[in-house]
């Protein structure tokens, strides 16, 4: 597919057009920028580095309703994913994408999640490169992923200073960027090979890494090892660094009932890092102490998760450092993780 | 400001007593400006401890939420001291755990740094981003000297400072064993000016502002479990029976869960500003503790965390008690 | 029990109480429809013996261990559906009244508004009463002993019939003899017994009787704990006289340098007393007391050279360092009979009680016409003014007789203006016995009466009434409006009403029939028990038709006045009522105890101390209990002290303490049920 | 303001002490005061048992406005209850204010169980009241999730 050009005038046009979907762009609520679904373009703030909750919960949102019930009716009345009609996620970055992807293989594992895949179905993902890494803690370049990645989008942007390269990867992206055609103009050929290099000065950029071999095979060693204890000393054990990880996607799932015997069942975002998410009936609790929290969220990341679907559960996006309240650093555990002996 | 050679060696003192288990103080963050805490168990350790305007963490919340494992038959349970550093906002939070009887005043050996105001860390990182190196902060009469990647800049200390030190009444701790600097004066007041001008809005804006807000929480519970007035050991609003609140998150829940939360803190809130600190969402939080902090200075004439041998707010009345409220 | 819940849910029509307004049938329909309900039926009257059995049989038939009556309100009837519960094998407390009667059908006139609300009502019953908890009713030692605070007629009466029953009694009494006001009558109505001819063998009997311990010139100060076992502490205040050597001889009183210069409260301050003195004559216990305020040694210090009493007294009994003593006991049941108070006429200032000499009030005519009174008996012209000096060998003219008496009807009772709109039920009948004395000690003397309505309803009343009139004494319906002074006459302005005549009435002498208010100090034995008042602020009783005797509380008592106007026979009567209702928990030596108290989830407590600060009954305390191998500190509630108030589970931040019956999982239910629209 | 329409039948939930105000309203029932049958009544031993989340609660299920209703300060059976009740709901009552919730919506009051007619004002005071500001829309849990 040949690339296409979106000039940065016709932004508010191409988005009006898609407004026809459900149009899901980042935006501003207060000072935070937000995914939110925007009727009027005006709403979207694509000058931003990353969202802080990210784009996951579109595709899986915090608290989703599984299907409802009443006293007395045999027939559970589900709920039809179908009915949020096709979704664009406009401007996400490729970290979120490539998270997308990752956490597609869970749910098409032993079991088709319908809500998800159906609601992946449903969403096409334009994606817009990072020339700038959005923060210091960004490395998602150690797990191979680039701030230009395309891996999981259908459509990627890059800002070439007044027009945006439009480069269609799938066909959901061709089938979008044929809707947008009205606003897209031919791309000169050597506008592709232009990219190429930001994207390779754009992985420059980015300043943390880690050397992620041998960590998947080493962490199990490490059951019993000093780090864990050390490294969670400070953690208050709170959700942040799970809720807003985009590969993380553990949920719990509950009924609510009234009175009148009117009900819901919902599914809503769990974390490993609370306590009563492996709290037994009887009060045991296999994972008593935010150490033994943390040495599952890591090893679950870094060697659960790839020994079963042989990809890292991490995009490097950063946002668990940023905004961990008490500098829980994951680098600086895997650091501690390569070095324990 | 502190020398940190000085505190160290209190600290190593300290630490060192058979009576002290751990020593809980501040040590330089991973990048940036950033400090976090520190959780000092052997005098070897003692060289990493630091005190900055950068150390923004209350770290008095540690006491109760340390998670005691089942003691193995046979063993007897670690009760000795746990020493701790505590700024002026942060002493207050020691006094009232104690005015509630969550520990003993001998249980806690207290280590206190009269303070001169801490920094705003996202005032810092928006004005200086991308820091990757450690970087220093350092008070200097009225600027902030930040040494960063071999630059040295100067900024006011106005427009550093976190807001709750502009409001601060009480920088020279409460409670303390032993003070690691000379006290500093009272340096600034409360009056209350922003919650006085949301008091003011119609019921529609209030709730405008409010639903704005509350629509943004993802509960993640941060606020609760940094706080260290919330230190129950299972949080009534996690129950399920009964569920006072349902796990779904959405603007009904939210404004649950928040209501119950600052009402729960009515009378015992120390204003040490964490929660609204540690929020990913930028919920306003101060601005819902203070104002029943307003409205219990007014109308009951108490302030939190200020004298142990208090009663608790809610467990106590007065005859002539406003009531005009009341049909 | 506390299994799969299974409910009966009964509706009550109450006659047309209910079914009038509410749509029966289509409440028992909803009913049936709530989850667990296994039954649900309606009946005309649900109290009734087989609207009761409707219940045992279906607890029999379908195995119900949970019960809801949707009929009247649960103050009423839920002691009696409690016991159906338990005759049908159920714990009493899985039962759950849901209030369309006085909460409903009577104060809702629109049949779907009342039907569609009785809904929501029995709705909110069915969900409590689905997470209702067997509890097991406690019992408690009773003392088998009572305090009767109050020694009138009511509190001796009470005293007497509790201890011929074979209990101890303590009964404390404020003045310094027992008695109280109808100590001072002369004669009673309707039959003209002599009161202190009745009363006075009771007093003794009281200061006799083995069980009696009596307590005179004594103050209950602080009374703890609960039905059964309440901790009383009295204050015996010094009278400066060791009780045991007073003879009653009377020197003291004669020789004190104060003697008639203080007006003596029991005459109404007509007659007057010394320092030293004896009430009146009869006085039981017959011992003197010193009046701190007046007697000059204790209150300047000096009484001339030497207090005279002193000297005057062969049995040696004054001791001016005699302290109050506080007496301290345990008792299981409480008698509040602390009488009343007459009206102060002053708030009638148009009738100028304590301008004219001769305006008295019915109480003070009671002492003029008393033969133990200051005037022996004899009704004569007051002159309350200073004392003229009477100059050596002078004869003070003989005092006049008084031509004309005449008495003014409901002064102070029956009138908004000063706040008591009630009838104090007495004033009629001791009028027309006053102005029969009065006829019959001043022959030709001229009686009138003027009267809004005579009363005269009780027992040989109206005979009286009949025979009063027969012999004399007028009656003019009227409310009078004014008295002022003409000549040495006083002059009654009012119109009969009957004649629609305005007059002009001179007499020589006024007397106001006064009612019957309140004590001023009954606030006292409010904080003290925490007794309410009614709107009339006498003592509130629990129910006025069903309970006339008993408190709000367990194990409290009222009888006579304190808790409303009534005569001699009524006090009697409510006092012997009283004595059998206290004597009732005293007999069996077991109390069932408030079964609804606060428990400690010890798990959860993080041991703040919270409920222990707001208890009012300091209930709960902190104890030290081992966690998982840490010494922690939790809550633990004395079953026995908690009286089941629920101040605790509001407080509790974390939940962990909850009030049985109330807690928070079964009101939330509730707030669903009636909160969702 | 929210929208007035005249039809609106406010739904309130009412806590009562058990001894003074429901006692007080049951005066109402036998003396036969007719009132509007908006406020439903939960009994609770205390006005101190009343924990203000039940407010929270109350509204965030679907009431217009909740009532507590106590006995006079100085009656109260368990001697402090209506003390405690009265600065909790002062401090909720206003906070709920700062939130937006109007102040007509939360609302206190002594009835002693001798004031049937008191409990009549009440009522109509607190449906009129709740009427004046409309339904309540802020944070209800039906509107949302189903």
């Amino acid at each position: 597919m040949a690339a296409k050009k979106l000039s940065k005038e016709k932004v508010q046009e191409a988005l009006q057009e898609l407004t026809k979907f459900r149009l899901i762009a980042p935006a501003k609520s207060d000072e935070v920028v937000i995914f939110k679904q925007i009727t009027d373009p005006g709403e979207a703030f694509l000058d931003y580095g990353n969202s802080t909750v990210p784009p996951k919960k579109v595709v899986f949102p915090q608290t989703e309703t599984l299907f409802r019930f009443q006293r007395g009716n045999p027939e559970l009345r589900e709920k039809n994913v179908e009915e949020e009609g096709t979704t664009v996620i406009f401007g996400l970055r490729p970290c979120d994408a490539r998270a997308m992807s990752i956490v597609d293989r869970l749910f098409s594992w032993d079991f088709e999640d319908p809500y998800y895949l159906k609601r992946r179905e449903l969403t096409t993902l334009v994606g817009l490169a990072c020339n700038e890494p959005p923060s210091i803690n960004c490395f998602c370049t150690s797990l191979g992923g680039s701030p230009f990645g395309k891996e999981g989008l259908d459509i990627l942007l890059t800002d070439m200073g007044d027009h945006y390269l439009v480069q269609a990867l799938t066909e959901k992206g061709e089938k979008l960027q044929d809707i947008l055609s009205a606003h897209l103009e031919d791309a000169p050929a050597e506008e592709e090979k232009k990219a190429e290099e930001m994207a390779a000065q754009a992985e420059g950029k980015i300043a943390r890494s880690i050397n992620t071999e041998g960590i998947p095979e080493k962490l199990p060693t490490l059951w019993e090892h000093e780090l864990w204890k050390k490294a969670s000393a400070a953690c208050l054990g709170c959700g942040i660094c799970t809720f807003l990880c985009p590969t993380c996607h553990c949920f719990d799932i509950q009924d609510e009932v009234e009175e009148m015997g009117e009900g819901r069942r919902a599914r809503m975002w769990d974390s490993c890092m609370f306590s009563e998410y492996t709290l037994h009936a009887s009060g045991h609790n296999p994972r008593p102490t935010r150490r033994e929290r943390t040495r599952n969220r890591i090893s679950h990341k870094y060697s659960y998760y790839p020994k079963r679907f042989e990809v890292i559960a991490c995009v490097g996006c950063g946002r668990c450092i940023n905004l961990c309240p008490v500098n829980i650093d994951i680098l600086e555990i895997l650091e501690q993780v390569v070095d324990a002996s | 400001m502190v020398e940190v050679e000085k505190l160290r060696e209190i600290a190593r003192e300290v630490i060192s007593r058979d009576d002290v288990r751990q020593l809980i103080g501040y040590r330089q963050g991973t990048y940036g400006f950033r400090a976090r805490p520190a959780f000092i168990t052997s005098p070897e350790e003692v060289d990493q401890l630091i005190f900055s305007p950068a150390c923004v963490n209350n770290l008095a919340t540690y006491l109760t939420l340390e998670e005691k494992l089942p003691v193995p038959r046979g063993q007897e349970p670690d009760l000795r001291k746990v020493a701790v550093m505590v700024k002026g906002c942060d002493s207050r939070a020691l006094v009232q755990q104690m005015e509630e009887k969550a520990y003993e005043r001998d249980r806690i050996v207290v280590l206190g740094i009269p303070c001169t105001g801490v920094v705003d860390m996202d005032k810092v990182e928006e004005r200086f981003p991308n820091v990757l190196s450690r970087g220093e902060i350092a008070l200097e009469g009225d600027k902030f000297i930040l040494s960063f990647d071999g630059r040295r800049e100067e900024v006011p200390k106005e427009e550093l400072l976190a807001d709750k030190c502009k409001r601060c009444r009480y920088p020279t701790p409460l409670v303390y064993d032993q003070l690691l600097d000379q006290e500093v004066a009272r340096f600034a007041d409360d009056d209350y000016s922003d919650i006085v001008e949301l008091e003011k809005r119609s019921a529609e804006e209030k709730w405008a502002y409010w639903e704005e807000k509350f629509s943004r929480c993802i509960r993640c519970y941060s606020c609760r479990n940094v706080c260290p007035m919330c230190y129950c050991e299972d949080c009534v609003l996690d129950r399920l029976n009964p569920q006072w609140m349902r796990r779904s998150v959405d603007l009904s829940e939210n404004t649950a869960y928040h209501i119950a939360r600052a009402y729960h803190l009515a009378g015992r809130c120390i204003q040490c500003g964490e929660c609204q600190r540690v929020c990913p969402v930028e919920i306003p939080l101060m601005e819902l503790n203070r104002k029943f902090y307003k409205d219990v200075e007014e109308l009951y004439d108490y302030e939190p965390g200020t004298d142990a041998e208090a009663p608790p707010l809610l467990a106590t009345f007065k005859v002539d008690d406003r009531e005009d409220f009341i049909l | 029990m506390n299994g799969k819940p299974k409910i009966g849910v009964y509706v009550c029509h109450c006659g047309t109480n209910i079914a009038g307004v509410v749509n029966v049938e289509e409440v028992v329909q909803f009913a049936s429809t709530l989850p667990d309900v296994v039954v649900a039926r309606n009946y005309s009257y649900m109290c009734s013996d087989p609207g009761q059995a409707l219940i045992t049989d279906d607890i029999e038939k379908f195995g119900l261990n949970r019960v809801v009556v949707a009929s009247c309100s649960p103050r009423m009837h839920e002691p009696t559906f409690r016991k159906t519960l338990l005759s049908g094998g159920l714990n009493p407390y899985f039962l759950e009244m849901a209030n369309i009667r006085e909460q409903c059908s009577w104060v809702h006139e629109d049949p779907i508004a009342a039907t569609e609300k009785a809904k929501r009502i029995v709705e909110a019953a069915v969900v409590k009463a689905r997470r209702l908890e067997a509890l097991d009713v406690k019992e408690v030692d009773v003392e088998p002993a009572c305090l009767i605070i109050g020694a009138g007629i009511a509190g001796i009466q009470a005293a007497l019939d509790i201890a011929d029953a074979g209990f101890k009694v303590y009964l404390v009494e404020k003045s310094p003899t027992v008695g109280g006001h109808m100590a001072q009558l002369d004669k009673t109505f309707p039959t003209l017994d002599c009161s202190a001819c009745i009363l006075t063998p009771k007093m003794v009997d009281v200061a006799n009787h083995p069980n009696i311990e009596l307590m005179t010139y004594s103050q209950v100060e602080e009374i703890s704990g609960y039905i059964g076992n309440f901790e009383v502490k009295v204050r015996k205040k010094s009278r400066f006289v060791d009780m045991d050597k007073c003879t009653g001889c009377g020197a003291c009183a004669e020789v004190c340098r104060m003697a008639g210069r203080i007006p003596n409260e029991f005459d109404e301050g007509i007659g007057m007393r010394g320092a030293i003195y004896l009430p009146f004559p009869q006085a039981v216990p017959a011992k003197y007391t010193i009046d701190k305020e007046n007697c000059l040694f204790l209150s300047k210090g000096k009484c001339g050279e030497s207090p005279k009493c002193k000297e005057a007294c062969q049995a040696d009994a004054i001791n001016f360092d005699l302290q109050d003593e506080i007496v301290e006991f345990k008792v299981g049941t409480i008698i509040v009979a602390t009488g009343y108070d007459v009206f102060d006429a002053r708030k009638k200032p148009e009738y100028a009680y304590g301008v004219y000499d001769n305006v008295l009030t019915a109480l003070e005519f009671e002492r003029l016409v008393n033969a133990s009174g200051p005037t022996g008996g004899k009704i004569v012209m007051l002159e309350r003014g200073k004392k003229k000096k009477k100059k050596e060998g002078e004869e003070a003219e003989a005092p006049r007789v008084p031509k004309s008496i005449t008495f003014i009807q409901c002064v102070g009772s029956r009138d908004k203006s000063v706040g008591n709109e009630y009838c104090s039920r007495v004033c009629c009948m001791y009028t027309a016995k006053l102005a029969h004395l009065a006829k019959d000690k001043i022959p030709d003397c001229e009686v009138t009466i003027f009267y809004m309505d005579v009363r005269a309803f009780g027992k040989g009343f109206e005979e009286f009434y009949d025979r009063v009139r027969r012999e004399g004494v007028r009656y003019i319906r009227g409310n009078p409006s004014e008295i002022f002074r003409r000549g040495d006459k006083l002059v009654v302005k009012a119109e009969d009403t009957l004649t629609a005549t305005p007059l002009e009435h001179e007499t020589d002498m006024v007397v106001l029939s006064v009612g019957l208010v309140p004590r001023s100090d009954n606030r006292e034995i409010i904080d003290l028990l925490k007794l309410s008042q009614s709107s009339d602020l006498f003592y509130l009783e629990a129910h006025p038709k069903l309970r006339p005797v008993d408190t709000a509380s367990d194990g409290i008592f009222l009888a006579g006045v304190c808790q409303g106007p009534k005569d001699i026979p009524d006090a009697v009567a409510q006092a012997k009522g009283a004595a059998s209702a206290a004597m009732i928990p005293m007999a069996s030596g077991k109390v069932k105890v408030e079964a609804q108290t606060s428990v400690v989830n010890e798990a959860t407590c993080r041991g703040c101390g919270f409920c222990v600060a707001v208890c009012p009954y300091t209930a709960i305390e902190l104890v030290e209990v081992n966690r998982n191998g840490w010494p922690v500190k939790v809550a633990r509630v004395n079953e026995a002290l908690c009286k089941g108030c629920g101040a605790c589970a509001a407080a509790c931040l974390s939940g962990s303490i909850q009030q049985r019956s109330f807690k928070d999982i079964q009101i939330l239910p509730q707030i669903q049920a009636l909160g969702v629209k | 303001m929210a929208e007035k329409n005249s039809d609106f039948e406010p739904n309130i939930v009412a806590f009562l002490c058990n001894w003074c105000s429901y006692a007080g309203a049951d005066l109402a029932g036998t003396s036969r005061i007719q009132y509007p049958p908006n406020v439903r009544v939960i009994r609770v031993m205390c006005s101190g048992r009343v924990n203000p989340l039940f407010v929270m609660n109350a509204l965030q299920q679907g009431a217009d406005g909740v009532l507590i209703s106590g006995c006079h300060p100085g009656d109260c059976h368990y001697m402090q209850g209506n003390y405690y009740a009265r600065r909790r709901f002062m401090l909720m009552r206003n906070f709920l204010e700062y939130l937006g919730v109007e102040p007509e919506r939360v609302r206190m009051s002594w009835v002693s169980a001798s004031e049937g007619a008191k409990w009549k004002e009440v009522i109509e005071e607190v449906v009129n009241g709740v009427k004046s500001v409309g339904p309540m829309n802020k944070f209800q849990r039906r509107q949302l999730n189903w």
